[in-house]
């Protein structure tokens, strides 16, 4: 079998699956079943990127998509259990609008792309030479290596703003502490105080001070 | 020392205002008397332009120029010609009265409101010394704040819309007119100089445009008809000082801005389009006068007839184009200008003392309704005669400065065009009879209600108040050759420059 | 390989980079009553930074990193006012994050790393250090909304911002991707050479249009404004302060660099795409214009109004930017130094009114300001008059710049549409004076300055540089100018 | 035989779908996220295509720096969220509207 | 021997000062003070006045021509303040000092009890400066000042009982009708200045003759004769200060003012001010036949018209009155047809006589304890017999007796009409000779019913407790017709003595004068008349003295008119009042007309007061207040509000709306490169 039609078969087959499992992704009731097209998208786009000779980013894509960030968004999802009813509201409604500007918008994108220039590019030799990783590595330890570094910074970013958005001693909040507990002594529960057995008559002396006129300055 | 006049003229009120302010709530009295000693060495400072300009040459005298903004060519640079030296006079003297009007009338905040009005000063001279366009027009718009200050806490009711519509009405001008300027900055190759932009060389389509832009910004200052409805409103509202300084001395600043830039600037278009001022003009002065008429608040009345007024200003500029383009008569031309800057003067003169002699009756029966005072002259007669001189002259009776422009506009105006002199003239009619018949309803008669009966006289802040106006109106009314010697030559320069075209 | 010399030129960042992780550990260790040391230390590690700026300063413009790393006169002015505004804004938020309880350290650190990545954007010289700068400085900005924890607009907010922001991201990589495409390079330099000779012209429009996307959204222009009012309103004000401030210097500084290192301008003979992206800034400016000032006059919060008192600014920006020359983008700089200024007072007079339990938020808020602090109420009708663009204030400076700049470029049609808007958006810069002056306090409530010394202090001296700077701009001017001269 | 407008086009097409996600999604919040990460993969695959079919290394280095970002992007995104829903009780886009006009 | 400055200025500025003595200092020197300084003030300008008519006459002094100061000086215009003093002015100077004069004196009595006594002495010293300013003038930018001057005057007085609502309407309608003839005036001036480039007098006169061919245009195809333009501008300002018809509503309103001031302004000086300019402007009303002719036909309606009113009046000052306006129609006749020194003539005389009549009825009223009405008085000739036979003196004078002074100018006047050949001069000499049929019978109408036969009013003798003069300003309410309460009497010498004195050159002045000024060349070129136009220059050839111009005068058509109206009015209202009411019945329609004069009154009203109001609030309504402020301003800012709470709404909260706007931005940007950009 001709390679370039079998490439081109898995191209389809991957691109279609990939295609539609992001229509899944935007269109499932459930958030859980939309996660796991998202998943299959990512999934299929690998493979499609593995057909374009990228094999460390589509293994990137797979580790650090599929291996990490999606099993966070599940891992909300779940966490945040959302009624499924009440957010299915609209989607009917408002689906003639999201396709006709989807549509439209590819029509522009394509005609501006200029897709028939572009299909007289055919996959040449790899530039990768023997190792897509070792190409990528030359790159981005040498020319890019800021970029590397603000990378580096962007992920302390997140780790610090994750932190500071959702890590908190919330004040007024009701906790118990063990050592504390522990710690506690008679004294600090029970305190004695004599009380006269009987109160005077007049509990209530009259007030010495006039009551404040309410008009006064 | 004389060759910083101009720049101590402007800044001394700006920077007398800040003990003013220091001086603050707690010691009012304080703030009054610094404010009166600002305005009045401010006055004397005016006064010493007097012998320093020289009135025979007409030039741009007094020069001072800094590198201001140097990289693009903005300069501070500061010089006056006999209108401007006028001008400026009479805004310090228009000011002392001011702060001598409300010493105790205003009670709240006194020193806000005298710190706002010496600011307000300092940005008129600014406005009548600049010669760089950018200079001009920051002065032009910055007094624009204390103005709106002014009318917006010591004003009236309505207060609120009418400063809000006073600022926003002549900031809808003025930012054309900054178009206009940049535009012209760019023609001229990157300078703001006024002198340079009357050189430029513009074909008519620009200058028609600029000449809008111009004519927008100033057409709303002065204001013309139909840009002028702020202007009722504005004085309904501000304080009696608001009123005097606004009528006095601001609405000169739009005259001002006609000679200084549509006429050098679009010499041509003005020429194109002087039918549509004079029209405008004069529908000022009939239209208007009929709207006065029928006024039932002292203050718009006499609003009202600011803009029949201004519009013998407008009018008087503009017909100078037909008289030496036209008719071939630069001297009739230089009489109806002349005429332009007397009425402007003497408009000064007489609003501001209209608006004071308002705020007097105001002060005390807290009304300027018409309807509710009514043989006032029972009851103050000292207050009355000034207060008939000063309608006598806002109708422009001769011997006092209100007919002196008048009478040089519509001489003019004839040798221009018969036509235009006959709707002018008419305001000898429509003028007198809304002013004659307020005087009528508020000064004559039997009195009216209990309150006109308490009224009290004129005290003798007031007196010098008035009285003050009242020797400037008669003084120019009889005499009005040193104004016009002071004006003279600068205004035979403009005249000059109208024959010249710039196509 | 990075030499001595490359890491020599990163100093002011590679030095905030480290204060800020220093700070990050100190506010660890530090306990609640001692938080006030990092506030300063934070101040002084910004100034520092700002000195930096100034004496590395090279008198050619430098690059480190193979040109991924610009430092020129643009990025200094807009590092270093960057570094002064935020320092301020550090004053004005001391008091207001204490009273309630938003934590200093994550704040400081959070900013700081923003700044840093504002400073790596307005520096970039490569399409992916535009995008990493930005997502450093966004990233940042989407945690700093959200740090009002117990708030729900903040969070609103957030996920507002977050949403849009990635959604713009997405576009501007999206257009970057197609630029790579139609020039084969991330290089700005190289595509802009590359620009004349390319065949994918149209590719090179399309990429173009989907970062103007990503631009307009940085700037706040409409149509890609919609965050703008919302995030304003919701962020702590602290944060407001900063992202409708300095924000907007790295918002200009990114659209520089794309636009005119990138995509090309006039200057030196119209080459690259110069006409077609004035003409797309131009419609976006007349956009923000419209609905900038339309919208702000009906607006009842003071922060919203503010926010779309911003983008209506931004469409003053852009006109400065359709020039597409060395006046125009000085123009432009002027005109985002000028408001990052004004806007830093502005919402720093929020933050100084404000108090617990009173967030000096609605308009009505002001009334009667003149009554209780007459300096306040004058500092903030300067801000006003500045924002308004009344002369003699700083505002009406840059308006004039830009305003010329668009008369210059031949748009004057443009020009007049500012002023028209101009005219529109003074209405309710004089309603909030109105508030203040005109109004009598509302019952019940006392608006005063309840700010600590410094916060005071500095809020007059920054109110007061509006006026100030309105008659002594000029250097500043031929600073922006001489950014854009080599 | 595969050229690179298959990439683009396939690139587009997800792009677009993404986009029509956007603001077709009336549900939660997350699947706004997971839209953005499908327009982010679009773009991703267009650098990949480009470097490929160009034969130079910094498309694939940007989609490096891109599926990092995104990752950092991920995670402070749903902290905000989860600080949404601590604090609202819902996640839902049609009830996100306290502030508006 | 010639004039000097400083006399000329002496004359002008002596009343002044003592106005202002009077007026400012009226509280501090008091009222004797003040009417002493002011008389002093009048008393130097009258003397000093005929110093210099003597000078002038007698003395052989030069004509006088000298500015004082420039005014304002612009290029070849120029302006100043200056005197102009030939025998016209200097005869009309002595007529105002003197008149004025006796006026100071006769308000001594006639005031004494007033409350505004020092303020009314200070305005008719004003009223003396502005109207010596006027005459003296060399120019005509001072012309028009005096002659507003004096209108303001004019203002201040009629209002002077400020109390009055009546008086202050007058006062009001006389200042704005005025200024409708000022109107025209300065338009006049404009054009003398736009034709001969000056305002002097003299160099306008000298280059008078320039102006023949040359023409205004009116419209593209429409061109006006320059010298008729002017004419008639000049003299719609005389119609105004004349009070000609129709500008003459403002005059019988204005005997509201005091009576002396009835006499000095209304009668004597101010309105014949119109008269004085016409003639004075004589060299340039010669060169248009087509304003002479209008001014006639003004004239002679005024004269006949308005004096038909006067039979109907009952208001004794009110019939004096229309007597002024007829007689001043009289002079506008005269102007017409170019006997300017006629009309001036005819100024002079009337000056006296009819000062005399106010100052008698003024007179009058007073013994009548300010009763004006004629139908409550009668008989009164044994109280009052001073006022009594001066009055009888001053009415003889102006219905033409002949040898009385009225006679001769009237009489000229008639012959000098008669003689024209001008276009209107027939309809003119019908009216003027009906004119004399009428002036008769009001005449006399006025004498009888004042003087003569029963006394139609009761004296009460209740002590009031006050004094009949402290309530001559109070209100007409409180008075009931026709009941008096003290008896009438003579009034003190102050009033009596101006009397005496107006009516001898009453009598006299005319005799005396009539030969050299009217026939003579008495007025040298002071007046210019042309040769073909010169009508009484070709009387003079008839005219072989005073006495013979008397003795002819009874054989005259004129004599005989009077007497006819005499005879009637002696039937009629002595011997048979009751004829008059039956009269008054079977002539209703035409004696509603009279009674309501014309309903000249109500038309003004109605279209220029009432209409003007009306006009005034529609525009305010529609102009400012809907169209400007409504529509344009504030709709626009209305527009703005909506269409800012339209977008407003865009902003809808809602994330994916937000989206929405973002895509469809890139959409829209990217269609449109699509589209047009390629």
């Amino acid at each position: 079998m001709n390679t370039d039609l079998l490439q081109l078969i898995c191209f389809y087959l991957f691109g279609g699956v990939a295609v539609i499992g992001a229509l899944m992704v935007i269109s499932v009731k459930n958030s859980v079943h939309a996660v796991l097209s998202l998943v299959l998208t990512f999934f299929s786009m690998a493979c499609v990127w593995l057909l374009a000779e990228a094999e460390f980013l589509a293994i990137a894509l797979v580790v650090v998509y599929v291996g990490a960030v999606m099993v966070l968004f599940l891992f909300v999802v779940m966490m945040l259990d959302i009624k499924q009813e009440v957010v299915r509201e609209g989607f009917i409604r408002y689906l003639p609008v999201g396709i006709v500007v989807a549509l439209v918008m590819l029509a522009e994108m394509l005609a501006m792309i200029g897709v028939k220039a572009m299909a007289g590019h055919t996959l040449g030799p790899n530039p990768a030479g023997e190792s897509n990783v070792a190409w990528l590595g030359q790159a981005l330890y040498t020319e890019f290596l800021l970029p590397f570094e603000i990378a580096a910074l962007i992920l302390t970013v997140g780790i610090v703003a994750a932190v500071a958005l959702t890590l908190r001693q919330r004040l007024g909040v009701r906790h118990q502490s063990a050592s504390q507990q522990v710690a506690v002594q008679a004294t600090d529960r029970v305190r004695v105080v004599k009380v006269p057995v009987e109160r005077p008559a007049s509990v209530s002396p009259a007030p010495v001070v006039a009551p404040p006129q309410e008009n006064a300055p | 020392m004389s060759n910083h006049l101009l720049s101590l003229l402007i800044w001394l009120p700006v920077v007398g205002a800040i003990p003013v302010l220091l001086a603050g709530a707690g010691r009012p009295g304080l703030a009054r008397w610094i404010s009166l000693l600002v305005a009045v060495a401010t006055f004397a400072a005016s006064l010493a332009l007097l012998p320093a300009y020289d009135a025979a040459s007409g030039t741009l005298q007094l020069n001072e120029s800094m590198s201001w903004i140097p990289s693009l060519g903005i300069n501070y640079s500061l010089a006056v010609d006999g209108i401007s030296v006028a001008l400026i006079i009479l805004t310090t003297f228009v000011q002392i009265l001011v702060i001598v009007g409300a010493w105790e009338v205003i009670q709240n905040k006194p020193h806000q409101y005298m710190a706002a009005m010496l600011i307000l000063e300092g940005m008129m001279i600014g406005v009548f010394c600049a010669t760089d366009a950018l200079l001009f027009y920051v002065f032009f718009e910055a007094m624009l704040i204390p103005m709106f200050i002014l009318i917006g806490i010591w004003g009236g009711p309505r207060r609120v819309y009418a400063t809000l519509k006073f600022f926003i009405y002549t900031f809808f001008g003025s930012i054309f007119m900054l178009i206009g300027l940049i535009y012209l900055y760019h023609k001229t190759g990157g300078s703001f100089a006024m002198s340079d932009m009357a050189n430029v060389h513009l074909t008519l389509t620009e200058q028609s445009w600029l000449f809008f832009a111009f004519l927008l910004g100033f057409a709303i200052k002065v204001p013309m008809v139909p840009v002028h409805t702020w202007l009722p409103d504005a004085h309904v509202e501000a304080p009696t000082g608001g009123s005097v300084v606004l009528a006095a001395v601001m609405l000169k600043i739009g005259g001002y801005g006609f000679l200084r830039f549509s006429l050098p600037i679009t010499p041509d278009a003005s020429h194109e389009f002087a039918w549509l001022v004079i029209v405008l003009s004069l529908i000022a002065v009939c239209y208007i006068g009929y709207i006065a008429l029928v006024q039932q608040d002292m203050k718009k009345l006499v609003a009202y007839s600011s803009i029949a007024h201004m519009g013998f200003v407008t009018l008087g500029i503009f017909i100078g184009f037909l008289l030496v383009r036209e008719t071939n008569d630069p001297d009739a031309a230089r009489l109806g200008m002349q005429g332009a800057m007397v009425q402007m003067i003497s408009h000064g003169f007489i609003s501001g003392a209209m608006f004071s002699c308002i705020g007097v009756l105001y002060d005390r029966l807290h009304s300027r309704q018409i309807k509710d005072y009514g043989g006032v002259i029972n009851v103050m007669p000292i207050f009355a005669p000034f207060y008939v001189l000063f309608a006598m002259a806002n109708s422009g009776l001769p011997g006092t400065s209100g007919f002196v422009g008048e009478f040089m506009v519509i001489l003019a105006a004839f040798s221009a065009n018969p036509w235009i002199a006959l709707f002018a003239a008419f305001t000898l009619i429509i003028g007198a009879a809304y002013t004659l018949w307020m005087v009528k309803r508020v000064l004559w008669g039997d009195i009216t209600n209990k309150h006109v009966a308490e009224l009290k006289d004129v005290n003798g802040r007031e007196i010098f108040m008035l009285g003050a106006f009242a020797a400037g109106v008669l003084v120019f009314g009889i005499w009005p050759e040193p104004l016009v010697h002071l004006m003279d030559a600068s205004v035979a320069r403009i005249v000059e420059q109208l024959a010249i075209t710039k196509v | 390989m990075p030499s001595i010399n490359d890491i020599l030129i990163l100093l002011p960042e590679v030095y905030l980079v480290v204060a800020a992780c220093v700070l990050l550990l100190l506010d660890a260790y530090l306990k609640p009553g001692q938080k006030g040391t990092v506030h300063w230390l934070s101040i002084l590690v910004l100034l520092v930074g700002a000195y930096l700026v100034v004496s590395g300063a090279p008198t050619t413009p430098a690059t480190a990193f193979g040109g991924m790393f610009i430092r020129d006169g643009v990025s200094e002015v807009l590092k270093l006012f960057s570094l002064l505004i935020i320092a301020v804004i550090f004053v004005y938020a001391r008091p207001y994050l204490k009273e309630r309880a938003i934590p200093f350290g994550e704040f400081y650190t959070l900013t700081i790393f923003a700044t840093v990545g504002l400073m790596f954007l307005v520096s970039a010289g490569n399409l992916v250090t535009v995008y990493l700068g930005l997502e450093l400085l966004t990233l940042s900005s989407y945690a700093l909304v959200a740090l009002n924890r117990d708030s729900q607009l903040s969070s609103e907010a957030a996920i507002k911002y977050f949403v849009l922001g990635a959604l713009a991201s997405g576009m501007l990589l999206y257009g970057m991707s197609m630029v790579y495409g139609a020039t084969h390079s991330l290089d700005l330099h190289t595509i802009h050479a590359a620009i004349v000779g390319t065949e994918w012209k149209t590719l090179l429009l399309f990429g173009l249009v989907f970062m103007i996307v990503g631009i307009g959204f940085k700037l706040g222009a409409a149509p890609f404004h919609m965050w703008i009012p919302d995030v304003y309103q919701g962020s702590p004000t602290a944060v407001t302060v900063f992202i409708g401030s300095a924000q907007k210097l790295a918002a200009f500084g990114m659209a520089y660099r794309l636009l005119s290192t990138g995509m090309g301008d006039i200057a030196g003979g119209a080459t690259g795409l110069a006409p077609q992206w004035q003409l797309m800034l131009a419609v976006l400016a007349v956009l923000s214009l419209a609905i900038g000032n339309l919208v702000a006059i009906v607006q009842t919060n003071l922060k919203r109004l503010l926010a779309y008192s911003t983008i209506s600014h931004m469409g003053y920006l852009l006109l400065g930017l359709v020039n597409a020359g060395p006046e125009g983008y000085s123009a432009s700089m002027f005109y985002a130094v000028s408001y990052a200024l004004t806007s830093a007072a502005a919402f720093g007079m929020i933050l100084i009114l404000s108090r617990s339990g009173f967030e000096c938020e609605e308009i009505d808020d002001l009334r009667g300001l003149n009554q209780r602090s007459p300096w306040f109420a004058f500092l903030m009708l300067l801000v006003m008059f500045s924002l308004a663009g009344v002369p003699p204030l700083f505002g009406f400076f840059g308006k004039l710049l830009v305003l010329k700049a668009a008369v210059d470029a031949g748009m004057i049609w443009l020009a007049i549409v500012g002023a028209v808007f101009a005219i529109v958006g003074l209405y309710y810069y004089l309603r909030v004076v109105k508030v203040m002056y005109f109004d009598a306090p509302a019952e019940g409530t006392d608006v005063r300055a309840t700010a600590d010394a410094p916060a005071r202090w500095v809020l007059s001296i920054n109110a007061l540089a509006l006026l100030v700077l309105g008659f002594t701009w000029a250097p500043l001017l031929a600073w922006c100018q001489r950014a854009f001269a080599g | 035989m595969i050229t690179l407008s298959h990439y683009i086009v396939l690139g587009a097409i997800l792009f677009c779908i993404a986009v029509a996600g956007l603001f077709i999604n009336r549900k939660n919040v997350i699947v706004l996220l997971m839209a953005i990460e499908l327009m982010l993969l679009a773009v991703n695959t267009n650098f990949v295509a480009f470097s490929r079919f160009f034969g130079d290394v910094g498309g694939q280095v940007f989609v490096f720096f891109i599926l990092t970002v995104a990752a950092a992007e991920s995670a402070i995104g749903l902290a905000i969220l989860v600080l949404l829903f601590r604090n609202r009780s819902t996640i839902n886009v049609a009830e996100i509207d306290s502030m508006k006009g | 021997m010639s004039l000097s400055l400083s006399i000329l200025l002496t004359i002008a500025l002596a009343p002044l000062v003592g106005s202002i003595l009077a007026g400012l200092f009226g509280r501090v020197i008091g009222r004797a003070g003040a009417h002493t300084v002011t008389l002093l003030g009048v008393a130097i300008a009258c003397g000093l006045s005929f110093h210099v008519l003597y000078q002038l006459v007698w003395g052989g002094a030069q004509n006088f021509n000298q500015d004082v100061y420039t005014w304002f000086e612009i290029g070849n215009y120029h302006a100043s303040v200056g005197f102009m003093v030939d025998r016209l002015t200097a005869m009309m100077m002595v007529v105002v000092t003197f008149v004025s004069l006796l006026v100071h004196l006769y308000t001594i009595g006639y005031m004494a009890d007033d409350p505004g006594y020092q303020r009314f002495f200070s305005y008719i010293s004003l009223f003396t400066f502005s109207m010596l300013m006027l005459v003296m003038s060399n120019n005509f930018m001072q012309l028009f000042f005096g002659w507003e001057a004096v209108g303001l005057v004019s203002y201040l007085l009629i209002g002077f009982w400020y109390k009055r609502p009546t008086a202050i309407f007058a006062n009001l309608k006389a200042f704005l009708v005025n200024r409708v003839g000022d109107f025209g005036f300065l338009l006049g001036i404009a054009a003398i200045l736009f034709f001969l480039k000056t305002l002097d007098y003299q160099t306008a006169f000298d280059a008078a003759p320039t102006l023949v061919g040359k023409t205004l245009q009116i419209t593209q195809n429409h061109a006006w004769d320059a010298a008729t333009v002017i004419g008639i501008l000049l003299f719609i300002g005389a119609m105004g200060k004349s009070a000609q018809v129709p500008l003459h509503v403002w005059l019988p309103d204005s005997m509201e003012g005091p009576t002396p001031i009835s006499a000095l302004i209304h009668a004597a000086t101010m309105v014949t001010a119109g008269i004085f300019m016409v003639a004075r402007m004589s060299p340039l009303f010669e060169l248009t036949d087509a304003a002479l002719s209008f001014i006639l036909v003004i004239g002679s309606t005024t004269a006949l018209f308005t004096g038909l009113i006067g039979i109907v009046q009952n208001d004794i000052k009110r019939v004096i009155a229309y007597s002024t306006l007829s007689q001043l129609g009289y002079m506008t006749v005269a102007l017409g047809v170019s006997a300017y020194s006629g009309a001036v003539f005819h100024l002079m005389t009337h000056a006296f006589f009819k000062a005399l009549l106010f100052l008698g009825a003024g007179s009058v009223i007073i013994g009548m304890h300010h009763e004006q009405d004629m139908r409550y008085m009668g008989g009164l000739r044994k109280y009052m017999p001073v006022t009594w036979i001066t009055m009888w003196i001053g009415s003889l004078a102006l219905a033409g007796t002949p040898f009385f002074s009225g006679f001769y100018s009237k009489d000229a006047i008639i012959e000098a009409v008669g003689e024209s050949h001008r276009w209107g001069a027939n309809y003119a000499y019908f009216c003027v000779l009906a004119g004399v049929f009428v002036t008769s019978l009001y005449s006399f109408r006025l004498l009888y019913m004042t003087f003569h036969g029963k006394e139609r009013f009761t004296v009460e003798h209740q002590a009031h407790g006050h004094g009949h003069d402290d309530h001559h300003h109070d209100d007409h309410g409180h008075h009931t017709p026709g009941v008096l309460e003290h008896a009438p009497h003579e009034s003190p010498w102050v009033v009596t003595v101006p009397l005496v004195l107006l009516a001898i050159p009453s009598i006299l002045i005319g005799f005396f004068t009539v030969g050299p000024m009217l026939f003579g060349d008495w007025f040298g070129k002071a007046i210019h008349v042309n040769e073909e136009n010169n009508v009484l220059g070709e009387l003079a050839h008839e005219f072989h003295g005073a006495l013979n111009m008397g003795i002819h005068g009874f054989t005259a058509a004129p004599f005989w008119l009077a007497f006819a109206g005499f005879a009637v009015a002696t039937y009629v209202y002595l011997f048979n009042p009751s004829i008059a009411d039956k009269a008054k019945r079977a002539l209703k329609p035409v004696y509603e007309l009279l009674n309501h004069k014309y309903w000249i009154d109500e038309l003004y009203f109605a279209v220029f007061a009432k209409g003007g109001v009306k006009l005034g609030e529609g525009l305010a309504k529609v102009g400012d207040a809907a169209i400007i402020d409504g529509a344009i301003v504030n709709g626009s800012a209305g527009l703005v509000q909506r269409i800012a709470s339209g977008t407003r709404r865009l902003q809808s909260g809602f994330l994916f709306h937000y989206a929405f706007a973002m895509i469809l931005g890139l959409i829209l940007l990217l269609g449109g490169y699509w589209l047009i950009g390629q």
